[in-house]
């Protein structure tokens, strides 16, 4: 009786341990970006766009040419890269202080324009890196450094739903919003991260995976707890499910 | 292809398309979007992309991102836009990417007025996005010279990775004059091994990046930096000398001031004042020579500018106190007239009340 | 020989062809010309202008404060103007819609009322040409071939039917002089 | 008898979270640190692995690799 | 209240309350982000309002808008947050608003790092922004003259219609010391007669803009804004004198570096070298007077920077070529060291090889 | 027999003459306003604030205390303004090109707060004031400035529906779209124009009016021609109506 | 007899929005210029101006007054 | 009298708090005292440090580069800082968690199983606390009693229960100087 591998890290990740907090699901979306990738085989033929957040670093361990983007620009400078090598595969990875608060302007422009690019929307309803304060994602009462009396919707409004909003755009081809707290919906958002890849490989026009994930060291909560965090608190207010499809 | 009459802004775009510039994204506003526009009919033809992006911002880093594959692409603004684009500038800079930015100077500060202004000198000669750096920035006052050094500006920015400024005014931008694109000399560049288009052929990932988290390892990156710097210092430096051989006062004007004040000098050496220019063609590396060479003998020089006086600065740092440094400025898109820079000689001369 | 010209008018008036044509004109005959136009808040509803200079040598200054030619076609651009004309120097005024009259005796003053003129011939845009006609016959800045030539390149093709009535327009300018000159 | 489930454990973070998920309650984290100071998950009971993979599909340092027992014949 | 243990950034957020500023619009960046957390927790208490802003763009425009109301308001950011708020702080010098920004400088250029550094000395002191404009920037060296520069970085604002910047680096934001905050000393300031809070009761509508259409109209505001300009060169200067009455040697150093600037004196004292210390603390108008006073005297100056060298520019400029200026510095977020700068002193002294 | 007035220039409106060219309905907006603030009798607690684009000089216009915003900052210095003096009313009038282009961040955010301001958009599908380049409103086929061969969407995009986009997000109160194509939906926009203002009086959050308006100059059509454009053109891509309604 | 329609003249751009949109076409453009160089609107035939205020509606720039006759007590 | 010290360890050793809680103590015993964090990358995950200076005049420069005490709770800290320590100076290793032996000769170490004894008193948690009660016994920079009124504002009425395996924690510490010392 001999072994057969059922599960190892993917080509897609180079070896670099990453610098994550102990349980934090960005690890997690690294990987599932990592293994659609590999499985496409477009590995060697794209160009990925690290944001300004925790996934800053994502540069060193997503294994293909990378380039890093001021605070918020990732699907500008996308687009930059895009225009000039149409034929290749761009994708950005962005946080949502990243894409919703600072950037919310360039990736409603580059869904406005339907640049064929891919973003990995990770959503953790907070600014991770810089320590815990509001994001526009932050759930109504949550409490973080610059909400330290809980999210009022009367002063600091209602959070962002970037794929509702987005999906209004006619240039959209693929929205999805998924979640990672626990393996079977990990399984759902590879799927989903792969569709998306398609519709840039298919020229449809501009596609983005929302994914829910978790801020164990920001939340105030062990990993597992955080999981738990994600499906009670998060999923009620964003919903997940396809927002648009055009690839039917 | 013979002379043509083109609008500065216009034959800046043409000349960025003769130098195998192919991307443009830009942001309009006055008095530079004629640049814009004629890149949008332009870039097609030539199996190239322009993009309108959505702000200065956007545009920016789509330079960046483009300027990443290892094309040749350019942007262009105006003050206001110009002071949105900081950050990205910076990056560029940290992340040791080529591009050409063009800046057609309008009165300021705030939203101003879309007059001829050279009152941004600080911000492009001083870096006015974060960090330690300087970036080479050249300053034409012909449409001749928009050519030539438009050109050269691709070819610097290629060289040392670096963006690179061309700073115009509003005069420059819209007056039209007769100009010639004769093909480029073609030059030795470095190949662009670092650029992201993919590993496919080239081995292994590589990574555009400023971002440095060891104090140390930053340190090194800008040590680096710092050393092209000390190369672009010995290699870069452009300015012309107009009538200095026999000056006994020397006018130091960039741009379109350049062109107005040697009239003024013209005049004032009828009237017998022996005085000549020394015009900056590179505002930053800023030329030292001229003065080196000249402040131990001139009476005193004169540094007319459209500002509150800004490049005076620079003049003061390279007599270094060897001759008085004066200043005579128009500001606010007020563009100063032959006849009072004329005065304003005399006045330095003669001490003539003006 | 250098002509530094100012001309000013309404925004339709068509002041700023008529720079680029003495410009193109004094290009193809190889002077050195520069054309400058004022930009901005005076164009929308207000008063447009542009400087040309043609010149034996290289441009200078392309800026223009002291004309020795100022054309105006309106009240603003001659009560802005009309001092500013260089001792010696050239003010033609299109008298339609000029009602001022001006008391400088430094100067050769011509006055046009070229729409009435512009009408007899038919077409009320081409006033412009007619002051410009004038102007070429009495400067000879440049010659009336070259600003033909420059009209057919800067009209194009398709607009070549338009080409005579700016001749003949051309024409009537010239035929003025030194019958109106005081 | 070879390994099904293998760690490399200089680079777990000691989250629990393959703990929390592990259908047979194999894996457990050891009482020692790691060079970055966390207690490396480990597996001893390696019989009672059943190979699910699910360790792997939530580790988010891809610390662990999964193999499955095959007979000769399923191999080919 | 007595002294207590906070951090810089606190005490600059508790200093402006206790300057009476009820409202702060801020973007987080490390290293300041606790003083954003501290406002988010404090301005409630007092009445007043803390919003974070989507961005700095945001929040830079959000204080135009209080300012334009006579709100005393404050924003704060790093380096590259920063940057992107150059169009705005050019409109706040534009329209006359009086606001206190906040620089906690760290490594760049790009996303550099987020450890100390002095690196924006340019950006902050010569217009980062467009057009002719030049504003006070304060360089507090300790958390006790934070209490008492961030008191009169308000009050200057107000009196001068002027946007004001604290700056300091990651150093200064992330240390504690024990400080005490006196009550203000009040000051007689004009009264903003300007604000814009709706015409009931103060007669006709008000208007705040930056916009001059008219370049000689445009002139004229500039005019303005230049005659402000040199009041404030007459009244806002600020600087320490150290150990410089018979100095042979000149320390020129701000904030933190000048205290470990400091050390590195005295211990050469100990040896016998004769140095001192001059340390701006307003960085604009920059101190030209103790220059003026020592700069015949000296046989040298070193300017000593946490970055490759930009404060050594404004020394130069006050020495005027009297006497040797030499510079020491390190980047990137790397401090320099009180045996560095030590070495340094001996080695400009006593030409020792280091 | 004896003459009643039935129309006469409102007070909310100062007595200069305007800039804007022949038959540009930024006028007829202008005074809708103006008119709506006397007769709501809030024209002295009222800050407007004026942006960038051909209605810049609109703070000489209008009969409040105006102040004037950098290129698509408006609701930003709105928001600083409301929150200072909570008991005034603050509206902004921005253009499209520094509504839904450069300031698509701000108001977004703005609306996101649910800051209780009224935004006054004049969408005519152009950038009027730098000379007739592309708006994100620009219609597909239309000619501009930096489009000279017709918007392609392959290339730039689809127009961007703002209303639809804003009543996405949970803290707007009032969204409506009106136009100015002829008498009859002018007085339509009044109207709407004086619901947003009662929904900031009523303190229910963010409200917006898109107002559908003409740029004769730059569409290259005379005024008449240019009522018509809107009508035939403008309305079936950018629908009439109301959006959000948090009033009744 | 006392006008029903009254033009500013001097602010109007002769944008012909209100010749347009007048019922009773009674609005023209004069054949004289404003000191802005335009053609400015205007009524002669006051009698048939139905005092509808729809050129004021239509107008951009606030150049027209209207006015409806009436009976004195409706006055009160 | 300048002491200037770091502390160093992972993340979750409360080398802050050591730090913070000296600097308290000499403020409150009216010393001049600085206290500087390490902050950013090496933070998360990796080590963390502080340096605090207590001084009797006003604090100079709060960096320190050459320490005169360097209090050590991890590998990564130890290969750090052992060599940065003044001659004479001090290192306090807690070798619960540092397998390496420091071969100076010219400074004074003391190396405390700071863990187990922790575990001793009952709490994993106040491993620091015995290591900080050792340093104070040593070097007298500050008096437990102002670290004992320090702790008491920090930690706030709330967790006053703390307090007390706290006090016991540093007597612990202080009990072993002139022990373990060689
Ligand atoms: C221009 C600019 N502003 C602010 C920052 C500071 N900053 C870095 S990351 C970040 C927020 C990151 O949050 P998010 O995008 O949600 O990513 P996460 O860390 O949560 O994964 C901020 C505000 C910066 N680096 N640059
Ligand atoms: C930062 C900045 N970028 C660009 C400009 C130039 N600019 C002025 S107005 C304008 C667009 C105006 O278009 P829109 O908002 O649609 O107003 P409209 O003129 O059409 O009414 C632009 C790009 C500027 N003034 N500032
Ligand atoms: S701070 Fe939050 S988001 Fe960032 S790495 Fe840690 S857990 Fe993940
Ligand atoms: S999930 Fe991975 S990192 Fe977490 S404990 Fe298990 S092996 Fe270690
Ligand atoms: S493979 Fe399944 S059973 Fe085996 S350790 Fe992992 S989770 Fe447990
Ligand atoms: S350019 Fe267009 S929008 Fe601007 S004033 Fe003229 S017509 Fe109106
Ligand atoms: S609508 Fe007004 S501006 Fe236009 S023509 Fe009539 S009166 Fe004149
Ligand atoms: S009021 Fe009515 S009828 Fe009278 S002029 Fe105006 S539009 Fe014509
Ligand atoms: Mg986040
Ligand atoms: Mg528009």
């Amino acid at each position: 009786m001999t072994m057969k591998t059922v599960f190892q890290k993917t080509k897609g990740l180079t070896d670099k341990p990453t610098h994550y907090c102990p349980g934090c699901t960005h690890g997690v979306i690294h990987r599932l970006v990592g293994e659609v990738l590999e499985e496409m085989d477009i590995l060697e033929d794209t160009i990925g766009v690290a944001s300004v957040g925790c996934s800053v670093l994502s540069y060193e361990y997503f294994n293909c040419d990378m380039t890093q983007a001021a605070h918020g620009r990732a699907p500008a400078v996308a687009t930059g890269v895009k225009r000039v090598l149409p034929d290749r595969f761009v994708f950005t990875y962005q946080g949502d202080g990243d894409l919703a608060s600072i950037g919310i302007s360039e990736i409603i422009h580059a869904a406005a324009r339907g640049e064929k690019i891919t973003v990995i929307f990770v959503n953790n309803a907070i600014y991770g890196m810089t320590g815990g304060q509001m994001a526009p994602t932050t759930l109504i009462g949550q409490k973080t450094a610059t909400t330290p009396f809980g999210r009022d919707a009367s002063v600091q409004g209602s959070p962002i739903r970037v794929c509702e909003m987005l999906s209004t755009l006619d240039s959209t081809a693929y929205i999805e919003r998924v979640s990672t707290h626990d393996v079977q919906h990990i399984q759902k958002a590879k799927k989903a991260i792969r569709k998306a890849f398609e519709a840039q490989k298919l020229g449809l026009g501009f596609s983005m995976i929302e994914v829910l994930s978790t801020c164990p060291t920001n939340w105030g909560l062990d990993p597992n707890e955080s999981l738990d965090w994600v499906k009670d608190n998060m999923v009620p207010v964003y919903p997940l499910g396809v927002y648009k499809n055009k690839m039917e | 292809m013979g002379k043509v009459l083109m609008k500065g802004n216009e034959v800046i775009a043409e000349a960025a398309v003769h130098a195998g510039c192919k991307y443009f994204f830009g942001y309009p506003i006055t008095p530079q979007s004629e640049l814009v526009a004629y890149m949008a009919r332009r870039l097609p033809e030539v199996g190239g992309v322009f993009l309108q992006a959505e702000s200065e911002i956007a545009a920016i880093n789509m330079v960046y991102g483009a300027a990443g594959t290892g094309a040749r692409v350019m942007t262009s603004s105006s003050s206001p836009g110009f002071s949105l684009k900081q950050e990205g500038i910076s990056y560029l800079v940290g992340s040791e990417l080529p591009a050409v930015i063009c800046n057609i100077v309008r009165g300021g500060p705030g939203l101003g007025n879309i007059q001829p202004a050279q009152s941004d000198y600080f911000q492009v000669t001083k870096g006015g996005g974060h960090g330690d750096y300087f970036l080479p920035v050249l300053a034409p006052s012909s449409l001749q010279e928009i050519v030539d050094l438009t050109q050269d500006a691709f070819n610097i920015a290629d060289r040392y990775r670096t963006p690179v400024i061309l700073m115009g005014d509003g005069m420059l931008g819209q007056m039209m004059e007769p100009v010639e694109f004769l093909d480029p000399k073609s030059e030795e560049l470095p190949e662009k091994n670092w650029a992201t288009t993919g590993t496919r052929g080239d081995g292994g990932p590589k990574i555009i990046t400023s971002l440095e988290l060891d104090a140390d390892g930053l340190e090194q990156r800008n040590k680096h930096l710092q050393e092209k710097i000390v190369e672009m210092k010995k290699n870069e430096v452009r300015y012309e000398m107009y009538k200095t051989d026999d000056a006994d006062y020397i006018i130091v004007a960039f741009g379109t001031v350049a062109r107005i004040a040697m009239n003024a000098i013209n005049k004032a050496r009828q009237d017998g004042v022996k005085v000549g220019m020394i015009r900056p063609i590179s505002l930053w590396p800023f030329p030292e020579k001229p003065f080196v060479e000249t402040r131990d003998r001139v009476k005193s020089y004169i540094s007319v500018e459209m500002s509150a006086g800004q490049m005076i600065e620079d003049v003061r740092l390279a007599v270094n106190g060897h001759a008085p440094v004066d200043f005579f400025g128009r500001n606010g898109g007020v563009v100063p007239s032959q006849e009072e820079i004329y005065h304003k000689i005399m006045a330095v001369a003669g001490g003539i009340e003006v | 020989m250098l002509e530094e010209i100012i001309i000013a008018g309404f925004g339709g008036q068509g002041v700023m062809s008529m720079g680029q044509l003495i410009t193109y004109a004094g290009m193809l005959e190889g002077k050195g010309v520069s054309w400058l136009p004022s930009y901005g808040p005076e164009q929308r509803g207000g008063t447009a202008n542009c400087a040309v200079v043609v010149s034996d040598e290289p441009v200078g200054s392309p800026l223009v404060t002291r004309p020795t030619t100022a054309i105006v076609l309106n009240n603003p651009s001659f009560d802005k103007f009309e001092s500013h004309v260089k001792a010696g120097g050239l003010l033609i005024i299109n008298t339609s819609l000029v009602a001022r009259k001006s008391l400088r005796t430094d100067i050769t003053i011509i006055e046009i009322d070229a729409t009435a003129l512009a009408n007899e011939l038919g077409n009320t845009r081409i006033a412009n040409m007619i002051l410009l006609g004038a102007f070429l016959e009495y400067s000879k800045v440049v010659s009336e071939d070259s600003v033909i030539e420059s009209l057919k390149k800067v009209l194009g093709p398709s607009k070549h039917h338009l080409i005579d009535v700016n001749k003949r327009a051309l024409a009537k300018g010239a035929s003025l002089i030194g019958v109106e000159t005081n | 008898m070879e390994k099904k489930v293998v760690f490399n454990e200089e680079i777990c973070k000691s989250c629990s979270l393959c703990v929390e998920v592990c259908p047979t309650n194999v894996i457990f984290l050891a009482d020692y640190l790691n060079g970055k100071g966390y207690r490396p998950a480990a597996v001893i009971d390696q019989e009672n692995c059943i190979s699910c993979a699910k360790c792997g599909q939530i580790c988010p340092d891809t610390v662990i690799t999964v193999f499955r027992p095959v007979k000769k014949e399923q191999m080919v």
